[in-house]
């Protein structure tokens, strides 16, 4: 048998980890092995797993990205308002999208252009689209477009009919993300560069690399995503609320780490992060399941996991040593 | 070391375990008691637990549900939609008979509450409303009539004052039904009353600490000295607010006249030693109402669209009477 | 001289602020040889290096390749170009595959996918021309430093070199892998490959290369060819010597009439030493005695100290202090037992930048007494004071922040930290470089008298005038093990030049020579 | 009445920030001063100041009196920020050391005495662990502390079993209410706390080593200073910081409300920290400047709430103001800003020519 590599450990941890939390909920509760319970851990966590895949290239590259949660409020108030105003959804859509990829850029350009640190400036960026959210509207807005309404029911996927049971296009939207990135992570040379930088940038630059070009990109695909993210949570809560999602980054990062991802830089793995957000999602059904159990529970057992993993990556990495 | 992984996986499930499910007694959904009748399972999502209020809810809830030995699937989404759309959906997983929830914001439930409608479980809004297009997307609302309550608190301060009084009001969470609808109802009372004007709007969201702050700020702008009234969206904020008054050096319930609405036990206190006029009471003692209605329902009796819950207005001469009623 | 030379550099200017790096360098290296570029630190190799590969960019000169002006803005263009760099430090990303690390930036792609085949082939290829067949998809760190160099090899040649250079790319392998990696440079030689080859072992050059350029304090010294070059004028010109010269300039062992050291050594180590950083080797220090540590860099001569103080650990032998065994493992220990020790690379391991005067020398007092019992102001400023006059430290008052004093006064300074500790034993690496011949003359006073006054010193330098006029016993370094040891009237220039030039093997020969 | 009182406080403030002219505090005082004119001439009312029941009333001492939990938690987060780490737990610390004081009040009916010295035992108790990680397990401090952060206020609210706890013990009332010589009292913990920060840090010699470590942690660890304990201590000492902040501000609302209390603060802190002067980078601190960015940072959300501005969009000043903050402080930023100006760059780092290569003669050249 070939000798698992050392950088696949944490990621083999987060694989048992979720295995053995959803076998345990199947065992615990019944219903809980239903293909709804599945079918909801995909659609109902779509946003924040699309959001945290760009934020696990941001992780990759060694940086920090703390201006998911209001990007994708920013977006959703953003299309809500659009959508309002009579524009078609498509182009509220997309004008979100370009609008989170500039931001990210901006970010990035501050980042790399003026080496300021990764967590000051992403903060900022935070407090300034939370504070734009609510220029752009104050109360949350519902969206009463037909192809929200319709479309967007209609374009779910029935899985069975006795209970109706269908894929939702939350769910199709991060299966498909996942997918694009980890071919982006490791099927281009952006991709590629991404890891270099975030294992050592000095090497990266004798090599030759485009790290300037690389850095700005990836912050600018995490405002992508990010808005991706708020893209699909305006099609999961057809609304838009300028005060959601707030403290949303911290369990994306959290979603990253646990999902097998050197929070150093350098080693990193998309579906490791859908697994970590996965697992998140799981403690939080497992405590709602169990009905009686305070949800704070979630933030203590999210806590201890992120222990229990950065943990792990500390072993792991001083054994390489 | 290549043992040491499975190991430390082991270890993190584990922990994971004993958080996640501890106690493991209770045989979750489609039970059946003692008699061998079908034991009644109904989930409720709550907002969170930010007010008194909210905390007495959720404890009226729970005490109802075990009384009845009804089998309660509670969930906090700690003021987030997210999480209680989750939970929500987590219900239909579960086969719950009857979903009872509280939104935390008015828009946004479409989607899930279609497909509970697909699922067949009927829908008990707790007491706040939700703006959606289909009003078969749930049975029945319970809960207090906001707008009423507004109006009712408008009444009182322009009976009180003879409608002549300069109010500022500390508006609830941006978005939220009870704050909307509170301000909409007052605004309506007052609107025939061309000496009463709302001269500050905030919002406090419904907290004690944010309450205060923004009062101190009332307080310290050039209209300060013509307040006669507030009117806070809920006790909390109407406790916070005394607090900045008294800071003030001016005599709460004297020199600022403040309604509030809830009637928490703290505001009872606040009557009692004269620093709160009036509470309008938002009964947050509905667990009573609630399951009466998850019964019916879940037995396929008819059950009507809006149910108001039982609540009065107190002010200071009713303060002292009531207060050892109060139990939350 | 139709055919232009491969490389041709004329007249190469490279000024940073304070210091003028390379000073009107020439080098050219042909087609087809191995071309060692020698010298000691501050020579100006490294900068000679990084303007050839486009990391800085040129002050004045020219450089040519191929008889074409080049003037590479970055490594990459470096790399158009045909240039192509393996540094000291494996300069490759350790978490990601070899065949990754050899085909990085220019993987082999279709319509902007990557073919992992074709990188993966093209890997073995690049590396199955330096004769090495390896698991091209395992992580780049799984593998030795060894290994991770030939990977660096095998990148460097993937694109069409013309030119390689190898920055010292010996300094972390052993023997066989030396050997290795001199097999695939002369293959590479026969290709005609022009191969710029950075060594501190002469060894290795004389093994390998076929000319050699010696710089010397940012200025060209010499072009030659290695067979005409022996090893005692090489070691003469890097560290500024003529052969002639050193052999007529006898120089008076230091302080003859100095007191007679004690008779027992306040340290002394037997066996000591660290795997991968200096072989096990005996060493003493007498209070009232300067022990010289020579050799070339790279030679051992820092790590010996590092050892000593505690900020590596020694993994073989014992260490006494005054006949005591005792364990240090970090410098808090070396503190305790009164040992100081100021650091060669001044910026990194010794300056507290953005710290005063007062502050930086008081550190180390300070330290010592442990965080509750703070030395007051007026104590910190007649400390201060006592050791910038004592010292003469060049400075408006000690509230300057450090960083805004000159090399020479910083060191000052340090040493000012130290010798407010009052040590015994003073452990000095390379406390004269790259500060100026007045500074550097002080510090040498300093020396003598802190010896005077008891103190047993440790004395690092690449400077072997100095180590001759300071040093009561001299200890010679070679290729990380110690060769010699030289005491009193045996103390001359020549004679440490001899130890250290002699090839590996004949060191016992010339242990003891007679002067 | 006013104007005299108003042209006093502007002669003390410019006679401060006069002599403070050349010191690093001079910024983030003279972005405060300018904030205070803009409302004192464009504010109504903001600018009064008046005695009512015997204390200072107006909307300067509410600045005070509310920054005081920002004030109090960026004292320790100065030290943490310039030991190079940062502490992202704060907030979760506040809301736990509260809920801890209120459960033993309440719930198990101890006396105040009992109930502080519970509550900052537990802060404590998670500086020590925030300390652990970062200085001896070598976890890099936002990770390290992000662990507390995500899992402190669960602990919270598990103390305070996710009720808002209110209390009336008179004593813990006085901490976030009471007035001494007519100023808030929680002005005086703060000076106490800034008094307790400077002694320990400026009378030991903890201050050096804290700053020797964040500037070069190898040279300090050469020179024989203990890093790790050092990291350690003023890890320790941000969870006392976070604790009496926590108290405060329950103290303030006389309740324990696990879900809101310190919510964010922890940014405010680090921004606070950042505006006075402290590089995020580590090294030298400023701890009477962090003080001045809290105020600043107060003071803005104060002009929000006077201006009837909602507080919702108050975070896109501070957005800018951090923005702002960093560029001030990037080395590039400043080489950009000095070409655009076409001022000669400021003098070199290094004013006497260090050592020329070409000083040292060579007799030896061929």
């Amino acid at each position: 048998m070939k000798k698992i590599d050392p950088k696949y450990i944490p990621l083999l941890a987060t694989a048992v980890v979720m295995v053995a939390l959803y076998a345990g909920g199947c065992l615990a509760y019944p219903n809980f092995g239903s293909l709804r319970v599945l079918v909801n851990l995909l659609g109902d966590n779509a946003f924040i797993g699309i959001a945290a895949v760009g934020a696990t290239f941001v992780i990759i590259s060694g940086g920090i990205d703390l201006s998911v949660g209001s990007v994708i409020a920013f977006t959703g108030i953003l299309i809500a308002q659009m959508v309002g105003h009579g524009w078609p959804p498509m182009l509220a859509l997309s004008a979100s999208l370009f609008i989170g990829l500039i931001f990210g850029a901006i970010q990035g350009a501050l980042i790399h252009g003026f080496a300021l640190p990764p967590f000051l400036v992403t903060l900022g960026g935070m407090f300034f689209l939370r504070g734009l959210s609510f220029v752009v509207n104050p109360e949350s807005l519902a969206i009463k477009h037909p192809f929200y309404l319709t479309t967007v029911r209609a374009l779910a996927i029935p899985l069975t009919q006795r209970p109706i049971v269908t894929f939702p296009l939350t769910a199709q939207c991060f299966i498909v993300v996942v997918i694009a990135a980890t071919a982006l992570a490791i099927y281009t040379r952006f991709g590629r560069n991404v890891y270099a930088i975030g294992s050592s940038e000095p090497s990266a630059v004798l090599m030759g690399l485009p790290v300037a070009t690389t850095k700005i990109g990836i912050y600018a695909l995490a405002g992508f995503f990010s808005a991706l993210g708020g893209c699909v949570a305006t099609f999961y809560m057809q609304s838009g609320n300028p005060a959601s999602f707030v403290g949303l980054e911290l369990d994306a990062i959290a979603s990253v780490a646990i999902g097998g991802t050197l929070l150093t830089g350098g080693v990193g793995f998309i579906p490791g992060t859908m697994m970590g957000v996965l697992i998140l999602g799981l403690i939080q059904t497992l405590i709602t399941f169990q009905g009686n159990l305070n949800t704070w529970w979630t933030r203590i057992a999210v806590g201890v996991l992120l222990l229990l993993f950065i943990a792990l990556q500390k072993a792991v990495g001083a054994r390489r040593r | 070391m290549k043992k040491l992984f499975p190991l430390l996986a082991l270890a993190a499930a584990a922990i994971t375990f004993t958080t996640g499910c501890g106690k493991k007694a209770d045989p979750g959904t489609g039970t059946t008691d003692a008699d061998g009748k079908k034991k009644l399972t109904v989930g409720f999502s709550q907002i969170g637990a930010e007010s008194a209020w909210r905390t007495a809810n959720t404890q009226s809830i729970k005490d109802e549900a075990a009384k009845r030995s009804i089998n309660l699937v509670f969930s906090d989404a700690q003021q987030k939609q997210e999480n209680q759309i989750k939970a929500l959906r987590s219900f239909v997983a579960q086969g719950v008979d009857v979903i009872a929830f509280s939104p935390v914001v008015e828009t946004g439930w479409e989607p899930v509450l279609q497909e509970i409608k697909q699922a067949g479980i009927p829908v008990i809004l707790s007491d706040r409303a939700v703006d959606v297009s289909d009003p078969s997307l749930f049975a029945t609302f319970i809960g207090a009539d906001f707008i009423e309550e507004g109006k009712k608190a408008g009444n009182w301060l322009a009976e009180k004052t003879g409608g002549k009084a300069t109010i500022v009001e500390l508006s609830g969470t941006p978005g939220a039904a009870p704050a909307l609808n509170r301000k909409k109802g007052f605004e309506q009372a007052i609107a025939d009353k061309p000496d009463m004007k709302i001269i500050k709007s905030q919002s406090g969201d419904f907290t004690r600490a944010k309450g205060k702050e923004v009062m101190e700020a009332f307080l310290r702008s050039p209209e300060a000295k013509s307040i006669t009234a507030l009117y806070a969206h809920n006790d909390d904020m109407a406790l916070g607010a005394i607090q900045a008054i008294e800071e003030a050096g001016l005599q709460p319930g004297k020199d600022i006249l403040i309604v509030s609405v809830d009637g928490v036990k703290a505001a009872f206190e606040a009557m009692k030693a004269g620093k709160l006029n009036c509470t309008v009471e938002c009964n947050p003692l509905i667990g009573g109402q609630v399951m009466d209605l998850a019964e019916k329902l879940a037995a396929k009796q008819e059950v009507p669209r809006r149910v108001f819950s039982q609540e009065g207005i107190f002010d200071q001469s009713k303060a002292e009477a009531e207060l050892p009623n109060r139990k939350y | 001289m139709a055919e232009p030379q491969l490389l041709e550099i004329r007249g190469l200017e490279k000024s940073f602020p304070g210091v003028r790096a390379l000073q009107g360098v020439d080098f050219t290296v042909r087609r087809g040889e191995v071309h060692a570029l020698m010298g000691e630190n501050g020579a100006g190799k490294s900068t000679l290096i990084k303007a050839l590969t486009g990391v800085y960019d040129r002050d004045g000169g020219d450089s040519r390749l191929d008889g074409q002006s080049i003037r590479p803005g970055s490594p990459r263009e470096a790399e158009a170009l045909g240039i192509s760099t393996v540094y000291q430090e494996v300069n490759l990303i350790p978490h990601l595959s070899v065949a990754e690390n050899i085909c990085l930036g220019r993987q082999p792609s279709a319509f902007g996918f990557l073919k992992w085949g074709a990188i993966h082939r093209r890997a073995e290829r690049a590396l199955a021309r330096l004769d090495l067949t390896l698991d091209v998809s395992r992580q780049l760190s799984s593998f030795s430093i060894a290994i991770q160099q030939m990977v660096a090899l095998a990148r460097a040649l993937d694109v069409d070199a013309k030119l390689l250079i190898l920055d010292e790319p010996t300094s972390s392998l052993d023997e066989n892998e030396v050997a290795e990696l001199f097999k695939v440079m002369r293959k590479l030689r026969t290709e005609g490959l022009g191969i710029v080859f950075v060594t501190h072992f002469l060894d290795q050059v004389y093994s390998v290369t076929d000319r050699i350029t010696v710089l010397r304090n940012g200025k060209h010294v010499g072009e030659y060819a290695t067979t005409e070059l022996p090893r005692l004028e090489l070691v003469a010109r890097m560290i500024g010597k003529d052969v002639s010269e050193v052999e007529k300039m006898n120089h008076p062992p230091a302080d003859a009439a100095a007191p007679p050291a004690a008779a027992a050594p306040f340290l002394e180590v037997a066996n000591f030493g660290r795997k991968g950083s200096i072989y096990p080797l005996d060493l003493s220090v007498k209070p009232g005695e300067v022990v010289g540590l020579a050799g070339l860099l790279g030679s051992g001569r820092t790590e010996i100290a590092r050892l000593i103080f505690g900020v590596d650990r020694a993994d073989s032998g014992v260490l006494k202090i005054d006949g005591q065994t005792v364990t240090i493992n970090n410098p808090r220990d070396a503190l305790k037992q009164r040992i100081a020790f100021t650091a060669e690379d001044r910026k990194v391991d010794g300056i507290i930048p953005n710290l005063s005067i007062r502050e930086n020398i008081v550190l180390a007092l300070q330290a010592s007494r442990g965080p509750w019992a703070r030395i007051g102001r007026a104590e910190q400023n007649a400390l201060a004071d006592r050791f910038i006059k004592a010292l003469g430290v060049k400075t408006p008052g000690p509230e300057q922040l450090i960083k805004n004093l000159s090399g020479g006064n910083q060191q000052k300074v340090l040493l000012g930290r130290w010798l407010a500790t009052e040590p015994k034993l003073f452990i000095l690496d390379e406390p004269t470089r790259g500060i100026d011949v007045g500074a550097k003359a002080e510090i040498e006073k300093l020396i003598a008298s802190l010896r005077k006054q008891g103190l047993a010193i440790l004395f690092i330098s690449s400077e072997l005038e100095e180590v001759v006029r300071d040093s009561q016993r001299v200890i010679i370094l070679r290729d990380r093990r110690k060769v010699g040891e030289l005491a009193a009237e045996q103390i001359s220039e020549q004679a440490i030049m001899q130890m250290i030039a002699a090839p590996t093997g004949e060191s016992q020969a010339v242990l003891h020579p007679s002067s | 009445m006013n104007v005299l009182s108003d042209l006093l406080f502007w002669a003390v403030f410019a006679g401060g920030l006069f002599a403070l002219r050349q010191q690093r505090i001079f910024w983030p005082l003279l972005a405060l001063a300018l904030l205070l004119l803009f409302n004192n001439l464009f504010t109504p009312y903001f600018f009064n100041l008046e005695i009512r029941n015997g204390y200072l009333y107006g909307s300067r001492i509410d600045i005070l009196n509310q920054g005081a939990k920002v004030m109090l938690v960026s004292l320790g987060m100065t030290l943490v920020i310039a030991t190079g780490g940062v502490d992202l737990s704060v907030g979760a610390v506040m809301a736990l050391a509260g809920a801890v004081a209120a459960r033993l009040m309440v719930v198990d009916g101890h006396g105040f005495t009992t109930a502080f010295f519970g509550a900052i035992f537990v802060a404590l108790l998670c500086g020590a662990w925030n300390g652990a990680l970062v200085a001896y397990l070598g976890i890099q401090p936002i990770i390290a502390t992000l662990i507390l952060m995500v899992a402190g206020r669960g602990i919270a609210q598990l103390v305070s079993d996710g009720q808002i706890i209110n209390f009336a013990d008179p004593t813990m009332v006085f901490l976030g209410n009471g007035h001494l010589l007519g100023l808030p009292f929680t002005l005086t913990i703060v000076l106490a706390l800034l008094a307790a920060t400077w002694m320990l840090t400026r009378r030991t010699a903890l201050g050096l080593f804290i700053e020797a470590v964040g500037d070069n942690p190898t040279a300090s660890r050469y020179s024989g200073v203990n890093a790790r304990l050092v990291t350690f201590l003023a890890y320790l000492f941000t969870g006392l910081c976070s604790g009496l902040a926590g108290l405060v501000a329950a103290s303030n609302i006389k309740s324990a409300d696990a879900n809101h209390a310190g919510l964010y603060l922890e940014l405010d802190a680090i921004l606070a920290v950042v505006v006075g002067g402290t590089a995020l980078t580590g090294g030298r601190f400023y701890l009477v400047g962090s003080l001045v960015g809290a105020l600043l940072i107060q003071t803005l959300t104060t002009t929000m709430y006077a201006r009837n501005v909602s507080a919702d969009i108050a975070p896109m000043p501070k957005a800018l103001v951090i923005i702002a903050v960093c560029l001030l402080q990037s080395e590039k930023a400043r080489r950009y800003l000095s070409r655009f100006t076409r001022r000669p760059a400021t003098p070199p780092a290094l004013p006497s020519p260090a050592v020329a290569p070409s000083v040292i003669a060579s007799p030896a050249q061929p």
